[in-house]
């Protein structure tokens, strides 16, 4: 096996497993929101394609936008226009690379784990800036705005309930945090008992962590960036072809990007107890893909049932509530560090 | 020079001062909120704008002109499509104005049948309603929920007139005699189709324990109160200066029904109340369809008790002719008062027929009431206001 | 993709593309008249569309595949669906819905109606109707998926058009 | 008022009184009931001030409009006695009460050749579009109302729609299809001038 030892090998697999694996997630996701979405509103969502329950909805989605014409508007900056889906792309793929799925299993266990995911995930906001304000379009400029204005006062509030968590772990390694929550708390019998964070006092950071996360997202109760009934899409207005699939892609593979950090954070990650060396090498992608197929679900749900916020409404709950809970949130878990 | 050009070309000038040129956002013609197409060029600065005109006549299909050059009988055809959610109730006030022209009463039971597919049109334009609204406001659920049972109207309507919101059902002097009925006798056959007040009452239950369901999912949701509640406020004499009528007149409130103030068919004869709202905000405008849905399926309830048997038709001649003479005729149609003012000089067709719709009436308020408020509440406002484009340009 | 334009597109992908494209027509929101509120009704529970993979997401022409005109198309508003047929990517599918974007309909005599939408855009599928049942746009709908199937992208993409022809 | 035919009984019918006295109380010039609709003459030059003093009793604003009687008829049936016809527009402004069923149509009568009135626009907001829908269809002009561009017709449309003289071009191309009782051909005289 010494031709897998090799950096740049080990590298070029890892990409390309990974970009399969996350892509392929999007794609699950994305017909579990046509369906999971038909069936709370009473229909039945895609069914014909590929031949049963519409399975192959999002293949056959993604094959048509291959094939469609690839439009600039004229007013547009073209190279900016053109980078923009890149960097969203990017930044939803890169932060798939510290997210640990096994003891072993992680792209890179970066200490400072935590602090890459919340820098990369935020570069997002750029690359919506970068559309809204290349596509030339003033709903495209309006929406890239409100997009930026969305993203920044939501990013505080994650960064704080996160930094609850590094307080109560001691650490920011993301590897780290989850063998925190897998330290044996108490035993009961001869059962060793591990509890994630969110019994363990971070259930307000989760809270926050998730109303952020959505937010961040740009999906409803927070869309306003691309409110279709306000803004007809939003940054996206002008986009079609290969580079919409890009943006569209690239929302729902941070949606399960931002469901995995979560599940890391505060629902004990890939651990299970009872799970242990080996197995839990093994298993820990299967138990990874269901906390985060809860937390993804529980989006969709939000997504399904909630109108949508109005911009100031967004901000006041941003900062009026959410970044003072967060900072309260934040005291409480350090003297509880501090004291026991 | 478009002013995001201004825009890009401000840059230079960001260190001296902070320009902040005003944007002229062209919303529509085609527009996911506008209900079709409508045109609005408003000015803004940021978010809020500062004026708007809205530019309407992409639906203008020439119906007062149409209707010079059609026979009456041709003209309740078309008249449906005015205000196509409600299409039954479009024809109610023609008719009405004619008979009374031509001297004609309907019998009892056509006035009761009129009476009972009014208020399912009302029923179902209002459910139109109830799942447009949120969807403005960004909730598409409700919007499927709504379409559901809208379903169960359409069907009733259907089930009698043959269509599923053109009905085409009245006749001078009566309505179309249905088909459908139980037995062969021609007498008979010529009535509604059997079983048919059962399952109106099966639907109007039905429809009590939905609107539980929709109000529960939509009107208690906090969202919907945040974004509805004291947003685009109409004062009561604003509303009566501008012509406002229906729900946006009572959500004002002022308590205005044609129902009551001045009643038709056999609405005298029925008890409901009439919803009156206080504020006139977004969200008064809402609750008011919502409450009406179920006054209506009371009435509905009350008109299949009340119904008399007998004929559908009265004696009218086969050339329909109206005397001379000038009539306007109005009713309490879902968006608020219709009426059509015949100009007959005793041919076939009217020599002028003045259409008075009622969604263009509405529409008239929206310049002032948009002033100073903020994108996203202008598809709340114009949301609230439920117009449809037909009624609005005919 | 001068590829295929030059020699073909090999079968087993002419057959991906046609299907994908046949299983994913993203509908544009747009609405006109009384047929508006059909579709919207064809978009709801009874008949959801969304079973043959019409997707109603889009709120701009950008990332749409299928437009149904439906209603009566005015002069004044002819231009603006001109524009919004412009914007649309290719492959684009028009299906003329209800008797007044075929004809005129009703309105046949009118001094401000368009007497067809075909005279501004290419219609593939015309659904007769005023307006149209909601089964009879499923019909239209199935009418195009079949059309779609036995397309060939490559006489598509040098511009034949084939509704033309 | 000429040819609408007199329906009044002899004695009054608690309408007609009320419409006789409101007429009065107004200054108008005289009221006509006819099936249930109360029509106020108003003299052209009292339009405003009259509207605006009706107001009081008649809250509610709800439509503005006008007739053209014209003895060109281009489509459609004219009037009954053409030759009796004065040529001249009506304008129509319905006002009604919220608090009962009362409410009245003013009718002012304005001359072909200057066929022009006073606006209601800047005292009753509502009245700004049916002003405007009056001015594109019958062409005329509402002296203060700043803002009489086209409502409903595309920029370069010419004519007015509304106008008897004005015809259908689509019925001279085509008559229509159907053998159905609706009209004879179109007479082959007329004339498609807009």
């Amino acid at each position: 096996m010494e031709f897998f030892d090799g950096f740049w090998i080990q590298l070029v697999l890892k990409v390309a497993v990974g970009l399969l694996v996350i892509l392929t997630g999007a794609l699950v996701v994305i017909y579990a929101e046509v369906k999971i979405g038909g069936h709370m509103q009473t229909r039945i969502g895609p069914y014909y394609a590929g031949g049963r329950w519409g399975w192959a909805q999002p293949l056959a989605d993604a094959a048509k936008f291959l094939q469609k014409e690839d439009l600039a508007p004229d007013g547009a900056d073209r190279k900016v226009y053109g980078f923009a889906p890149y960097v969203v792309m990017m930044s939803a793929l890169a932060v798939f690379a510290v997210i640990p799925m096994g003891p072993d299993l992680v792209g890179a266990d970066l200490d400072v784990g935590v602090y890459f995911v919340l820098a990369i995930s935020s570069i997002s906001v750029l690359g919506v800036l970068m559309a809204g304000w290349s596509s030339g379009n003033k709903y495209s400029l309006i929406g890239g705005l409100r997009a930026a204005a969305q993203l920044i006062a939501y990013e505080l509030p994650l960064v704080l309930a996160v930094v609850a968590v590094v307080i109560q772990a001691s650490t920011m390694s993301l590897n780290g945090i989850v063998e925190a929550q897998n330290e044996t708390l108490f035993t009961i019998g001869s059962f060793d008992v591990a509890l994630p964070y969110i019994f363990r006092g971070q259930i307000v950071s989760f809270a926050i962590f998730m109303i952020a996360a959505v937010a961040e997202l740009s999906r409803i109760p927070f869309d306003m960036p691309i409110a279709e009934s306000e803004l007809t899409m939003g940054y996206l207005t002008e986009y079609s072809g290969i580079r919409f699939t890009m943006f569209f892609l690239g929302e729902y593979a941070s949606m399960i990007g931002l469901s995995a950090i979560a599940a890391t954070m505060f629902l004990g990650g890939y651990s299970v107890p009872g799970l242990e060396g080996v197995s839990a090498n093994l298993g820990g992608p299967i138990v990874l893909l269901l906390k985060v197929s809860v937390l993804v679900f529980v989006i969709l749900w939000i997504r399904w049932t909630w109108p949508r916020l109005r911009e100031d409404q967004l901000q006041h709950l941003a900062w009026r509530w959410l970044i003072p809970l967060a900072l309260v949130n934040i005291a409480v878990i350090a003297v509880f560090k501090v004291a026991f | 020079m478009t002013s995001l050009d201004m825009i890009h070309r401000s840059e230079a000038a960001v260190s001296v001062e902070l320009q902040t040129p005003d944007m002229t956002l062209n919303i529509g013609p085609q527009h996911p909120s506008t209900h079709g197409v409508l045109r609005l060029v408003a000015k803004v600065d940021g978010e809020r704008i500062q004026d708007v005109e809205p530019v309407i006549g992409y639906m203008h299909r020439g119906y007062e002109k149409l209707s010079e050059v059609r026979t009456y009988a041709q003209i309740t055809a078309l008249v449906n499509r005015i205000d196509w959610v409600s299409g039954f109730a479009n024809e109610v006030p023609f008719i009405i104005g004619l008979e009374k022209l031509m001297g004609v009463e309907a019998p009892e039971r056509a006035q009761w049948i009129r009476v009972i597919l009014s208020e399912l049109a009302r029923i179902s334009s209002h459910l139109v309603f109830m799942a447009s609204y949120p969807l403005e406001l960004g909730g598409t659920t409700p919007l499927m929920f709504a379409l559901r049972e809208r379903e169960y109207i359409l069907e009733l309507i259907e089930e009698v007139t043959g269509g599923r919101f053109h009905p085409n059902f009245n006749r001078v002097g009566g309505v179309k005699p249905a088909y459908g009925g139980g037995s062969t006798t021609k007498k008979q056959s010529m009535d509604l189709p059997q079983g048919f007040f059962q399952r109106t009452s099966d639907a109007m239950d039905r429809m009590d324990t939905i609107l539980d369901q929709l109000s529960e999912l939509a009107t208690g949701n906090e969202i919907i109160k945040m974004r509805t509640v004291d947003v685009g406020v109409i004062p009561g004499d604003k509303a009566l200066e501008y012509g406002l009528t229906g729900p946006n007149l009572r959500a004002s409130g002022v308590g205005y029904d044609l129902r009551k103030a001045d009643p038709y068919l056999t609405y005298d004869q029925v008890e409901f109340d009439v919803p009156v709202g206080r504020d006139g905000d977004c969200y008064d405008r809402y609750m008011m369809r919502f409450l009406e849905i179920r006054e209506s399926s009371k009435i509905v309830r009350q008109a299949i008790d009340k119904i008399p048997s007998g004929p559908l038709q009265a004696k009218v001649p086969r050339v329909l002719k109206a005397p001379a003479g000038q009539v306007y005729s109005r009713a309490e149609n879902p968006k608020g008062e219709f009426g059509y003012f015949i100009v007959s000089e005793g041919g076939k067709m009217p020599y002028r027929l003045k259409i008075r719709s009622t969604s263009f009436s509405n529409l008239t308020i929206l310049p002032w009431v948009l002033q100073g408020q903020l994108i996203p509440d202008l598809v709340a406002i114009m949301g609230s206001l439920d117009f449809v484009l037909g009624d609005v340009d005919r | 993709m001068g590829v295929i334009e030059k020699f073909g597109a090999p079968k087993p992908l002419n057959w991906l593309f046609n299907w994908s494209r046949k299983y994913s027509l993203w509908y544009f929101q747009f609405g006109l008249a009384c047929c508006a509120i059909e579709v919207m009704a064809v978009s709801g529970p009874r008949y959801d569309f969304m079973r043959f993979g019409i997707v109603p997401l889009p709120a701009s022409p950008r990332q749409s595949d299928l437009m149904v005109v439906a209603g009566t198309v005015t002069d004044k508003m002819a231009p603006a669906i001109k524009r919004l047929y412009d914007q649309m990517p290719d492959p684009k599918y028009v299906i003329s819905m209800g008797s007044c974007s075929n004809t005129g309909g009703p309105y046949w005599d009118s001094y401000s109606v368009t007497k067809g939408v075909d005279q501004i855009i290419p219609v593939d599928i015309y659904v007769p109707g005023c307006p149209p049942r909601p089964e009879a746009l499923l019909e239209g709908i199935i009418m195009l998926q079949d059309r779609v199937t036995g397309e060939n992208m490559q006489k598509k993409w040098i511009g034949i058009d084939e509704r033309r022809a | 008022m000429s040819d609408a035919p007199d329906t009044t009984a002899v004695e009054p019918n608690p309408l007609e009184k009320w419409a006789i006295s409101l007429a009065d109380r107004l200054q108008a010039e005289g009221a006509i009931v006819e099936f249930d609709t109360v029509r106020i003459a108003v003299a052209r030059d009292q339009w405003v001030e009259t509207i605006i003093a009706a107001r009081e009793e008649l809250e509610l604003f709800s439509w503005l409009s006008a007739i053209d009687w014209s003895k060109d008829v281009a489509v459609g049936e004219g009037v009954a006695e053409p030759d009796e016809l004065v040529e001249r527009f009506e304008v129509l402004c319905r006002l009604s009460s919220v608090q009962s069923d009362a409410g009245a149509i003013f009718v002012t009568t304005l001359s072909k050749d200057d066929p022009s009135i006073g606006s209601l626009a800047p005292h009753i907001g509502g009245a700004e579009w049916h002003e405007r829908e009056a001015h594109e269809m019958f062409g005329i002009d509402f002296i203060g109302n700043t803002n009489l561009i086209p409502l409903y017709l595309p920029d370069d449309f010419e004519g007015n729609p509304l106008l008897k003289s004005y015809p259908l071009i689509s019925r001279e191309v085509k008559p229509w299809p159907g053998d159905v009782d609706v009209e004879a051909m179109p007479a082959k005289d007329e004339d498609g001038d807009a």
